[in-house]
């Protein structure tokens, strides 16, 4: 036999509405207006949110957070995919689709604030909290996966991950399990071209992520991730079939990451404005807005309806995370034992009580000396 | 009563914890038709099939990371490292998952899996496959650490290490698998995770000491009664992570004398914490320094070495000796 | 004399060990044009080009494990992790490899790299952004890990650690980066790995600490002294493996009393050896038992409440007031 | 735009001489007779050590040992295409091309008796020694293969993994850092099918490990593995482009554990002997030998007395190691002190000391306790 080349499966790309809203109408799916609407509706709140999200940690009043504007068409166009049954297991770009899952925005501002209320799983919603480890997740949502088959459960897990997170070994040891058990998981990998400021270039030297999918033997593709129709189009292929057994499928979604890695980075750094104005014209949003607008479901007006709407429940949302911070139930200290495990082991007992007596003492005494609460703000780390 | 050695006994309870619980699963590498390299899955495959007894893919921390997302969805996994010395490929998985589910989400999901993994040396194994570091877990928050020593006390902490609601590392010392046989009740039992055992009464000195390192500490108490005429108390920690400090604290006030034996290395080893116990609850009443007889902060040697770097009857003898002559 | 912080520092240092010996590469995630999340790689990546500052992809046992192969090839890698809670990804590297070339090649081959990675808290970070786990390197043998408490000793390590013939971790204490200025030497200076320095001179007791828990040790060193006329004897560890047992002990001797301070957890911590060490070498010298300020054994909460979970001031003024009490 | 394919690279099998020792003359390598010889010799030398190790592993003269029968073709193929300052780094099949780098018998023979001697490279010689962490070592490779391009060398990286391996994160790691750095490494996998007990589609569900390589935007190529000249043709292309500055390429060599996975292991537990049968018939050295006397490069009777001058190598080997062993310094245990750092630490040298006196003490002693020095056969590992 001399050399002869083996098959390869294809790996094809998808857009159905480009950046100028025009729609490819062969390709477009079936999505009711109300649907329609309340996607919008999600995708708005989670970006007027991140924006709010942006003034309070100017002002001093929120930590350093990752901001999602831009990633919204990722997110609710492959979470409107699922079911309440079905699980979602985000990275941390997922405001909206968590948003949408049940999380509130109380919890989303409480989080980015140190506490961990924040990543409290709303009861009866199937999801995980935010995730910092890269790609750990993977492996996590691909368990859940292998459960829902051993149990013969006809349920899907929806998971996320980077373009950087593409480079951890857990990423390829979760495709390979999700794989060789057909573990019904759909994942998601938002391509924004940057992990903080590494540039895909410098990431992986291959043309695509989704071509990835040919070395585990599932389906890979890879779609415009500012599109949420291709979004949602490729997640629901995917989801239909995994949840008929057809196993794993590995979506890619080609974005920018129009705002800097987190409120602690400066992006002038290692790219140029030009290069993250085009991709800004670019705004999952503002297509789908004006695709929603010709097709008759939202008019302008009832947009600005909705977003004035969304930002009043925002402000207040605001107002209540910040009482809630100052609860006794959330400003304790000493909570810090208390959810380790189900019982509080003895030594473990003891070492609350030392830390409670300490800041009894504490608060019984005039001179005070404690670390510096605020550190200069340039030792905030920019990652 | 039947009589059995620990790897059988270890099988026993993984055989009774899926009859008893069909949310518990076995997986890891080999685990299925070969029954695992150490024969612990001996006949799970074949009697509960390839759904809960899983041969994985050659990824610790694609096992370990998949045990934790099985957990989160209710299963109770137990998930075997084919050996500790490679289990740390999946600690990134434990430290920041496993150990923090519960805390992170105030008690709304928890991670009740157990990792187990044959640890420790003695069997003339290749490097890498001798390693005694339960240490990093017992530093690790919101784990537990359980390693046994004997059949019976195998057994009755395997099922409550797979009942317990938080992860449990599930260390099993190779070298005594097949090392003894001893008696194991018909009826299915536990043991209280966190919990020691006083396994020989004595008054003059105390030792500490838990998993395969417990027989040479017995066999030097028993040298320490004939040859000497001392009465030595030995304490069998059975658990080292949450460590139950009452139990050694309270024998060494008696004493007034202890010697902690384990093969880990020394520095930062679980000697060392037991030793900040005993300073911190009995000071006064010491009469002499706390010995450590310990492996030594070299990895264990190849095996033609390996007997000296590991603790033996003869140095806790002596270690004793020079503790009750101090 | 130049005035700067401990960031300034040790990029200082990296500049410094880059120009002198051109096997010196920095590797990393973000250290090449971002010049570090903390800025600790500034003006690298533009002064000696990105063959020698390299930008990794995100994958830190790729980071790890391919400075081990540089460093086997006779270059001196100085890789980044970015936060310390992320090295447990590459910690297999380190302990199957870093740790035991040379030992595994009887001297034939050796890996003189340097992991750096900042740790702790104090800074207001996210989940995973202030770990503190340096018992973990302590605990394994063929690692050195060093730890600086100000810009002029952070320059000074971080120039022995690249020259060191073995794997050196190098942890940086955040919090301290931009804390405080310090004069460092215009000349290049070097300090011995594994000596620890007496900081501040006392009779009455000996307070042990390094790294971020040095400044909250020293401020109750300097209170004890204003409000009780206590004389405090503060020891700055700078290396905690291989620990410099006798400093602390000599002192110890002198004072019969000790507190020892970091923020990792308690069990089985540094703090714990360090008593181990004491009580094996003086403990007839001790008055009172000795004091652990540490980490509580949770994960340190997130940072509304990280602050009652450090060592501070007043939790070591405390310790040290029920000692001289005892 | 509509689903539209992307453009993939292709992924060969390569087969040269086939298993009846036929011969596709249009791809038959160039390779002198002295080179066809010295090839030959080697592959033999490592089939005898292999079985005569496995006699004295049998006669407790020998620990717990992966076999490397039936790999010989994979390590020696691909070995003799790189010189003596290329490195060379194993996994732990690769006793002939060991061998052929200057390795001695009696080194391998002290390794797998418990020595660490036997890890010691030898001088001059560029390798690696053994690596028993599945896949750890691909990243050493790829890390010497970095620090040759920043040192602007024309030098290559032969390394070695199993199936089982390519499902670690680290290989994962280390195939897109070769490929994002173009380090000049050559990956070869020894897919022999198994690892220990699970095999190949239970390890991964693609066709090929070898169509991976283009999720690294790499060249990837599947051969035969019984096929030396297939390998060594394979290896050489790819050694020639890393050379010259073409990065990696991940070569898999198909081929079958024809041996349990180690002298611990009972492969009829797992799998049927018929299968091994099979491919018992490939066998490597008897495929080779064919074309060797038809090309008249080697005689039956040639072969016969390279076969006996070997084994009397061996021989004298295994005694030369036995005599080592026994060696002050190889035997005292307090060696175990003086390797691990250059100087040795004050607290460690008192360990040591603490060690000395507990062994002279015990010398000295009549009644002695040590730990039973042999387990039960039956406590011996499997892996
Ligand atoms: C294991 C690990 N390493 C490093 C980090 C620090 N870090 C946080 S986000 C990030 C970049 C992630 O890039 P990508 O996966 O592309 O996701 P993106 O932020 O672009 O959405 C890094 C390096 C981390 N959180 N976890
Ligand atoms: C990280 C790690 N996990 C597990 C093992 C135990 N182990 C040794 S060899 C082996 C199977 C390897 O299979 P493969 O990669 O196909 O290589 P082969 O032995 O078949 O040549 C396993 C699981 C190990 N040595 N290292
Ligand atoms: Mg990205
Ligand atoms: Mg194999």
């Amino acid at each position: 036999m001399p050399r002869k080349p083996i098959e390869l499966p294809r790996i094809e790309l998808l857009s159905i509405l480009d950046e100028n809203a025009e729609l490819d109408k062969a390709l477009e799916p079936k999505i009711d207006p109300a649907g329609l609407k309340e996607m919008y509706r999600f995708m708005l709140l989670g970006r007027r949110a991140d924006e709010r999200m942006l003034l309070l940690q100017r002002q001093g009043r929120m930590g350093t957070f990752p901001q999602a504007s831009g990633h919204e068409a990722i997110s609710m166009g492959s979470v409107y995919t699922i079911t309440k049954d079905d699980w979602h297991v985000p990275a941390y770009r997922e405001l909206a689709g968590m948003l949408y899952r049940g999380w509130t925005l109380e919890q989303m501002f409480l989080y980015w604030n140190g506490f961990e209320e924040g990543a409290r799983v709303p009861d009866g919603v199937n999801d995980l909290p935010v995730c910092v480890p890269i790609a750990s997740q993977l492996l996590h949502a691909t368990g859940i996966g292998m459960a829902m088959r051993i149990k013969n459960e006809k349920k899907v897990v929806m998971t996320y991950f980077g373009d950087g997170a593409a480079s951890e070994g857990d990423t390829h040891e979760a495709l390979n399990f999700a794989s060789v058990f057909q573990a019904p998981v759909v994942f998601i990998c938002l391509n924004n071209q940057y992990a903080i400021s590494v540039p895909l270039s410098k990431q992986m030297r291959c043309e695509t992520i989704a071509q990835r999918a040919i070395g585990y033997g599932i389906p890979g593709i890879r779609v415009d991730g500012n599109d949420v129709l291709a979004v949602y189009a490729a997640a629901k292929e995917a989801v239909e079939r995994a949840r008929n057994g057809g196993g794993p499928t590995l979506i890619e979604c080609l974005t920018y990451r129009i705002t800097p890695h987190t409120t602690a980075d400066d992006p002038k750094r290692y790219r140029s404005d030009e290069e993250c104005q085009l991709w800004m014209k670019r705004d999952p949003l503002l297509r789908f807005a004006k695709y929603l607008e010709k097709k008759g479901v939202l008019s302008e007006k009832e947009r600005n309806e909705m977003e004035a709407e969304l930002d009043a429940t925002i402000k207040s949302a605001v107002q209540n995370a910040e009482q809630m911070a100052k609860s006794e139930e959330l400003a304790n200290p000493l909570n810090m034992f208390d959810y380790l495990y189900n019982d509080i082991p003895q030594s473990l007992q003891e070492q609350k009580d030392e830390l409670a007596q300490h800041l009894a003492k504490k608060k019984s005494k005039s001179k005070v000396h404690v670390n510096p609460q605020k550190q200069p703000a340039n030792v905030l780390p920019r990652a | 009563m039947v009589e059995m050695n620990m790897a059988k006994a270890i099988n026993l309870a993984l055989h009774e914890a899926m009859e008893r619980d069909d949310r518990v699963v076995v997986m890891g590498e080999d685990v299925g038709p070969d029954e695992g390299v150490f024969r612990v899955t001996e006949g799970l495959w074949s009697k509960f099939g390839e759904k809960r007894v899983i041969d994985t893919p050659l990824a610790e921390s694609g096992i370990v990371g998949t045990a934790i997302g099985m957990a989160l969805y209710g299963m109770r996994p137990v998930c075997e490292i084919q050996f500790s010395g490679f289990d740390y490929y999946s600690f990134h998985q434990l430290e920041c998952h496993a150990s923090r589910f519960r805390n992170r989400t105030r008690g709304r999901l928890s991670v009740p899996m157990v990792m187990r993994a044959p640890y420790g040396g003695g069997i003339r194994a290749i490097e890498h496959h001798s390693e005694s570091r339960e240490a990093i877990y017992a530093h690790t928050p919101g784990l537990k650490v359980v390693i046994p020593s004997g059949p019976r006390n195998a057994r009755a902490l395997l099922h409550s290490a797979i009942q317990d609601a938080d992860p449990v590392i599930y260390y099993e010392p190779k070298a005594v698998y097949r090392l003894f046989r001893e008696d194991v009740p018909e009826k299915m039992e536990t043991l209280p995770i966190g919990q020691a055992q006083v396994v020989r009464k004595g008054k003059d000195i105390t030792l500490v000491s838990y998993g395969a390192s417990l027989r040479p500490t017995l066999e030097a108490a028993e040298i320490l009664e004939e040859d000497d005429g001392v009465k030595a108390e030995v304490i069998d920690l059975l658990t080292i992570s949450p460590l139950d400090g009452a139990t050694i604290v309270d024998s060494v006030r008696k004493t007034g004398r202890a010697v902690v034996v384990h093969e880990g290395p020394r520095t930062c080893g679980l000697a060392a914490e037991i030793i900040a116990r005993i300073n911190e609850k009995v000071l006064l009443y010491l009469e002499a320094p706390v010995k450590r007889v310990t492996g030594y902060d070299v990895p264990i040697p190849y095996f033609s070495k390996e007997q000296a770097y590991l603790p033996d009857a003869d140095k806790v003898l002596s270690a004793c000796r020079e503790t009750l002559s101090f």
